[in-house]
């Protein structure tokens, strides 16, 4: 037996063909695909759209966009009520089904939210393979030396912490021009060693923030070693972060709750930890760099101030049974695909139930179809109490409306307005978080429940108003 | 040859005279599995392999003792003493669970097998190989679901 | 050491020595522990009580009962919110931490549930070895057969079925003189073969309701099979149970939700299926036999209508992973250890927490803290969402009470007792389960969301009354 294994080994001693050369400037894939053709192939293959029950992706027959593309189908469409929940905010206006990485530049360059609304260059932070034009714009404004240094260098982090706010308050119209592929190999690799690296001043400074918290991490191994270790240096995850973290972290690098508008640099708000009410404070005790308190949006109907949640997926995985196990990121969306005599991590980022459960039963050893079983169980819970908690916060924000038609004060909407905030945070969190609960099943359902707490006592705090109108106020929501 | 014969004594003593004997302790150096079956303790792990994937390619010492000889004796010795001290003393913690050390002679073993297919993936990071944990996704390889 | 070795071998090949003849009689377990004095001694130590964070048990200092035996602590003076839930029921009297299987006899005679209020003998259903005193009340009644056939014969199951009614239809004061031990060898083994088996008609009588119903149950793989072939013969789990089922089925011929009182015999609620919206669905439709409306007493304070739920830990278990993937009860709660060369399952039936998780470790490769860890992630979890529940539900309560004294009429106040019956329902549900939502983590959120939901829909139905007294109402219910 041992004798055939060598044998084997002899025959077949291929390591890389180093066919080009790759350098820090590198942005084209296709580049990057001469030397490593599989990974490149797979990585292309994320223009395939295809939809599971609540995942995958889905074309819209009837929006054709740029370039004849069709857009996704539109969430907002197909579930009116969170349309309602964002009345004044771009996200009533386009908000669509996501899908693989090969769109991400041309499906924010089309929205209506850029489109219509005025946004910044910080968009472009997770929409675009970007590093070079921080650097450049951070050279341009005075940072040391040149882009052929390495990004991990001194000065490649300092070129690329200049220019990230300088790109990031830039009109999006003209920030977009200084980029031209969606994330690519650079955006995760070393071009030297290959080796996975975070390039992303957003997940950098995030990463500090909550390495300076005492929120336990028990998922990132690093941080807590490095909380318990000589903290001078700030917690760098390129420099202490294991294989396996980082497995999780290029990810972590876009799939993160976060703020980015005209207000402020973009920033990942984990000073108190990754838990949703943990967020919530950051924000609650916030305040823009001109005094303002923090908000994303006023609601249109309501006049409640709201927080938006953006794809809380790290967010969600890190409150979950896999994070704690040591479970990456990769190891279910990029898992091991045996291409030829070779072993290749899967470039095709996709919803693993579109590949047979294939990266699940490596580790559970079920059928495919009890696996997807299990999925579809954890994410019909989710979304029936989704449904509950959308109900419950459509009907806060119509009698709010009714009640200020029936002359309520805004100290006797207080409490409703604020109950609204906290329930629509909530429902939001969960909603934005794209896999239907099954990231943090438990964590799901208690960040729901509370959402149904907050709203139903909003309107409780309305109905205890005793207002004169409230019948008809209560007519006008019904008639809604 | 002197160092061997050393490590054999050890091995000996380490095992504990006649029990070594008794006990089929010279099987313990052979490869086949039946020599760590002898201890019933060993039974599930048998059985397991019996089930598992690997059964008709790999026995226990491809996957459990270094694969270079005189390591190989080495860590066999050191093995021996805890197995026999722990079916002796009977105060080995249960389910019984494989040893930092071990692990990592596994996890070689398992690259050196399929080192072709793996190239790389594993390359991908650097040298750092013992980094690169195998039996993190395969913990099923050696014993089947059940282990 | 050689000694050692030898008798080891010998051990291997020991199987069971006869030393006594176990007959369907041998209710004493001393009897049986003559032939098997591993599990015996385990068995035995039952008794022992050590507390974890939600579980275990614990002796209350100041009260002492029967036979100088403390009882255990309070759950209704820890937490007066279920006091208030119950008003009117017995639990809202006495209601104790459970503790291990030598006090269930004990126990259940010396509560104040028993000693204050009329039972019957349908309680010793599950808390003594009863199936002797079954089949003779079932020979007296005219069943054929003797004492001496084996339950599972023909004449065996004839005469358990005619007496379990009659003596289930006995004042408790009575019945429990028919019975002598806490729950033995004889309930959950066969004297000959010593195979499990199931001995409980309450049980028997449920599975077959649950093979009639459509509800999927895949972690019962034999009721499923029955439903696909030959239906002419009810599904009898001595018949078709596999072993690993047998594993879990003898535990649930008692933790499980059930009806038991004076106006029916006792019977498990799964004729619609395990789920806790198909076991209300079930009460909702069902009349006595005297033909009143189905409830389970009158709340005192509301006059709402309710139902209490009892340990529905199979129920709740049926909704969780671990029964999807094949763990039984007794793999977490009677493990095997090793006694020398031997493994046997440990009947020291208990909280796997009490035993440094080793029941686990079997399959979790993590260390005892870390799976401590996650259970207590989980009940944390599940204990904020109950007490956010438990609030609404004693909110609405008093509020109900509020609104009966400022003088609403019946009809006005129904929506709201709707409610509570179904809030209550949930929330207790979940609170009756003594795992605190380990056993189904996301099913416990779920259902405890509902809850949630219910009672401020509740609140807000009486709100919006608009009642003239309404505000001296409120007063009313915040000075409780
Ligand atoms: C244990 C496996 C597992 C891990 C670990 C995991 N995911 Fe997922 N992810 C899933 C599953 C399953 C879905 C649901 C797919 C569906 O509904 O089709 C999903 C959904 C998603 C989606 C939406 C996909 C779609 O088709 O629309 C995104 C985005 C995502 N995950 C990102 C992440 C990120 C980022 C991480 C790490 C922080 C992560 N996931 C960790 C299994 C995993
Ligand atoms: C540079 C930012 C960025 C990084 C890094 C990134 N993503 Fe994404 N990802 C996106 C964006 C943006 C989209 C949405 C694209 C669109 O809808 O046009 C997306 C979409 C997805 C989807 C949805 C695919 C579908 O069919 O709906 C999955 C799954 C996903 N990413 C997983 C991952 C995982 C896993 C990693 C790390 C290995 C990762 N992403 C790294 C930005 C990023
Ligand atoms: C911190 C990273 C990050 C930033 C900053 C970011 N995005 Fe995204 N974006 C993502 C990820 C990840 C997805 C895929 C997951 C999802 O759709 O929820 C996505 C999806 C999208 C999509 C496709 C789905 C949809 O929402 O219709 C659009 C369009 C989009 N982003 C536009 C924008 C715009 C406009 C901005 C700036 C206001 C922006 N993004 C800023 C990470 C980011
Ligand atoms: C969104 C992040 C991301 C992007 C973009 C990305 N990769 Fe990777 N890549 C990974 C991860 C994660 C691994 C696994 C690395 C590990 O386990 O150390 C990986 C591994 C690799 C490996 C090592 C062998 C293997 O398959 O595991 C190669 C080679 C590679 N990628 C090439 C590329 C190329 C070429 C591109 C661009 C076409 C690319 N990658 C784009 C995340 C990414
Ligand atoms: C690298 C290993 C690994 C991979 C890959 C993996 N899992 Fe898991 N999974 C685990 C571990 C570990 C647990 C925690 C329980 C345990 O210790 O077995 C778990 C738990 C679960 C649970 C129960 C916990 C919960 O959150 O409800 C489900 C369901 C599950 N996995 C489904 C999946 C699916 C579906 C996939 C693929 C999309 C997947 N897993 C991929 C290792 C893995
Ligand atoms: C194909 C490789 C392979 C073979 C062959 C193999 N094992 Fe293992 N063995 C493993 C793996 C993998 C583990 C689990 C290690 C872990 O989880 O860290 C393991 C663990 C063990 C353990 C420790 C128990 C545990 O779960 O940690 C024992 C004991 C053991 N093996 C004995 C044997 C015996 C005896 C044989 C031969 C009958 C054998 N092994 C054959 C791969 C193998
Ligand atoms: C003398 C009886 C005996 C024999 C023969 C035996 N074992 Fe063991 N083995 C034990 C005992 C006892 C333990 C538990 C010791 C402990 O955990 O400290 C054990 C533990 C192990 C472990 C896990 C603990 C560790 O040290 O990593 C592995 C792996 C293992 N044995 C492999 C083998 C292999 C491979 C063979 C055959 C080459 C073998 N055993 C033969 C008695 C034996
Ligand atoms: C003595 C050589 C040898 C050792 C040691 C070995 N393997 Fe294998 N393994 C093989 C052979 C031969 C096959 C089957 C033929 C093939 O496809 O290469 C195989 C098949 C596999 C497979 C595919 C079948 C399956 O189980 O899904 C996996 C995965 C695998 N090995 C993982 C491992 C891991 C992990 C280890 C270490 C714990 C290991 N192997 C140790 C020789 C070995
Ligand atoms: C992150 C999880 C993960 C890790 C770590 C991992 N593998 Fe795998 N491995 C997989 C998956 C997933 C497959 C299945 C690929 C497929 O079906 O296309 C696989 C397949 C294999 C196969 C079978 C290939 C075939 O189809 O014949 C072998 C052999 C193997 N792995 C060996 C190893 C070895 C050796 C290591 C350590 C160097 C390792 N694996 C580490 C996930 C992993
Ligand atoms: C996967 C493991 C597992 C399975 C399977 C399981 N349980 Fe549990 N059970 C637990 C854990 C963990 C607890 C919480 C113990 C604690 O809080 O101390 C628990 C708690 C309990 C309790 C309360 C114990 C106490 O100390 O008060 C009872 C009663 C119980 N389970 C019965 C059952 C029954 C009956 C079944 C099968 C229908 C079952 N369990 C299945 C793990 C399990
Ligand atoms: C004949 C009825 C009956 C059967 C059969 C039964 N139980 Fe119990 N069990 C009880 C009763 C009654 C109590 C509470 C005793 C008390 O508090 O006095 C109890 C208590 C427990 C406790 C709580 C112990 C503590 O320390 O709090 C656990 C755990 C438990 N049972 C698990 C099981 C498991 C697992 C099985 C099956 C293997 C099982 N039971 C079979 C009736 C039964
Ligand atoms: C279907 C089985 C079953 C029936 C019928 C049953 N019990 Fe129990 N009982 C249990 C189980 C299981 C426990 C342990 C779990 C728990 O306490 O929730 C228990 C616990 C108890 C306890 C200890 C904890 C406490 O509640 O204070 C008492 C006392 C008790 N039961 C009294 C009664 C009385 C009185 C009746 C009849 C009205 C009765 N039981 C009917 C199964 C049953
Ligand atoms: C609450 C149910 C229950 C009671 C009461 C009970 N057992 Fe068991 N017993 C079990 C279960 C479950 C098993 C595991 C059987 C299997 O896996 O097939 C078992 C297994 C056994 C075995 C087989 C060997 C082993 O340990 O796995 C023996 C012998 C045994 N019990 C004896 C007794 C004796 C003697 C008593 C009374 C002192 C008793 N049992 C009381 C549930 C019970
Ligand atoms: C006989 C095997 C077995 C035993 C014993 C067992 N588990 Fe599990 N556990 C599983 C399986 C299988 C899963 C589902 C995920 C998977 O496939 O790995 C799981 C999932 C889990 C999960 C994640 C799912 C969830 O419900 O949140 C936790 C946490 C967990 N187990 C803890 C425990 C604890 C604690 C014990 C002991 C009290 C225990 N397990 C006993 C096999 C087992
Ligand atoms: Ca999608
Ligand atoms: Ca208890």
């Amino acid at each position: 037996l041992r004798d055939n294994m060598s044998d084997r080994k002899a025959e077949a001693h291929t390591t890389v063909f180093k066919l080009t050369d790759l350098t820090e400037q590198t942005t084209d894939p296709a580049e990057w695909g001469k030397n490593f053709p599989r990974q490149y192939d797979s990585y292309r293959r994320t223009v395939d759209m295809e939809r599971t029950r609540y995942g995958g992706s889905e074309a819209d027959p009837g929006a054709i966009g740029a370039e004849d593309v069709h857009k996704t189908v539109s969430n907002i469409e197909r579930d009116p009520r969170l349309k309602a929940m964002w009345n004044g905010y771009a996200f009533a206006i386009d908000f669509r089904e996501d899908r693989g990485h090969a769109y991400m530049l041309h499906d924010q360059r089309e929205t209506d939210r850029v489109l219509k609304k005025p946004q910044v260059g910080a968009c472009l932070h997770c929409h675009a393979s970007i590093t070079v034009a921080y650097r450049e714009a951070g050279i341009a404004a005075g940072a040391p030396g040149t882009l052929d240094e390495p990004l991990l260098s001194d000065n490649g982090q300092a070129q690329l912490m200049k220019g990230f706010p300088i790109i990031s308050a830039m009109p999006y119209e003209e920030a977009t021009k200084t980029v031209e592929h969606p994330v690519t190999c650079l955006d995760c690799h070393d071009p030297q060693s290959n080796q996975l690296r975070i390039t992303r001043p957003g997940l950098l400074n995030g990463l500090i923030a909550l390495a300076n918290s005492t929120e336990p991490v028990p998922h990132l191994e690093s941080v807590e070693k490095w909380r318990t270790g000589n903290r001078e240096q700030p917690y760098d995850p390129n420099r202490l972060a294991s294989r396996q973290e980082l497995r999780s972290l290029v990810c972590a690098q876009c799939h993160v709750e976060y703020y980015c508008a005209s207000k402020e640099t973009l920033f990942f708000p984990w000073h108190n930890g990754l838990k949703v009410e943990q967020i919530e404070a950051v924000y609650d005790g916030h305040t823009f760099p001109d005094g303002s308190p923090f908000l994303d949006f006023k609601h249109k109907q309501s006049g409640a101030p709201a927080y938006k949640a953006q794809h809380p997926e790290f967010e969600t995985w890190s409150q979950g049974v896999h994070a704690r196990a040591g479970v990456s990121c990769a190891d279910c969306h990029m898992p091991y695909i045996r291409e030829g005599a070779m072993k290749v991590s899967d470039h095709h980022v996709r919803s693993p139930l579109l590949n047979d459960a294939k990266a699940c039963q490596v580790c559970h050893r079920d059928s495919a179809e009890e696996l997807v079983q299990r999925v579809h169980i954890i994410q019909d819970r989710t979304a029936a109490l989704m449904s509950r908690a959308l109900d419950a916060v459509v009907a806060l924000i119509n009698e709010t409306e009714a009640a200020m038609a029936a002359g309520a004060a805004d100290e006797q909407l207080a409490a409703a307005r604020d109950f609204q905030k906290k329930a629509q945070w909530r429902v939001d969190f969960v909603n934005a978080e794209n896999s239907m609960g099954f990231h943090a099943p438990q964590e799901a359902a208690r960040i729901l429940g509370e959402a149904i707490d907050y709203a139903q006592q909003g309107r409780l705090s309305l109905a205890m108003l005793g207002l004169p109108a409230a019948g008809a106020a209560k007519q006008v929501a019904a008639a809604k | 040859m002197g160092l061997l014969l050393a490590i054999l004594l050890g091995a000996v003593v380490g095992l504990g005279g006649s029990t070594f004997i008794y006990g089929k302790g010279l099987s313990y150096f052979s490869n086949d599995p039946q020599s760590c079956k002898n201890c019933h303790i060993m039974n599930d792990q048998y059985d397991g392999w019996l089930k598992s994937s690997h059964h008709a390619v790999a026995t226990c010492n491809d996957c459990h003792a270094p694969h270079g000889l005189l390591p190989k004796l080495m860590s066999k010795a050191d093995n021996g003493f805890w197995h026999s001290k722990g079916f002796t003393l009977q105060d080995f913690p249960e389910p019984i669970r494989i040893r930092e050390h071990n692990r990592q002679v596994l996890n070689r073993n398992c690259l050196e097998c399929h080192h072709d297919l793996v190239e790389d993936v594993v390359a991908a990071h650097a040298s750092d190989e013992t980094r690169f944990d195998c039996i993190r996704c395969h913990v099923a390889s050696g014993h089947g679901p059940e282990r």
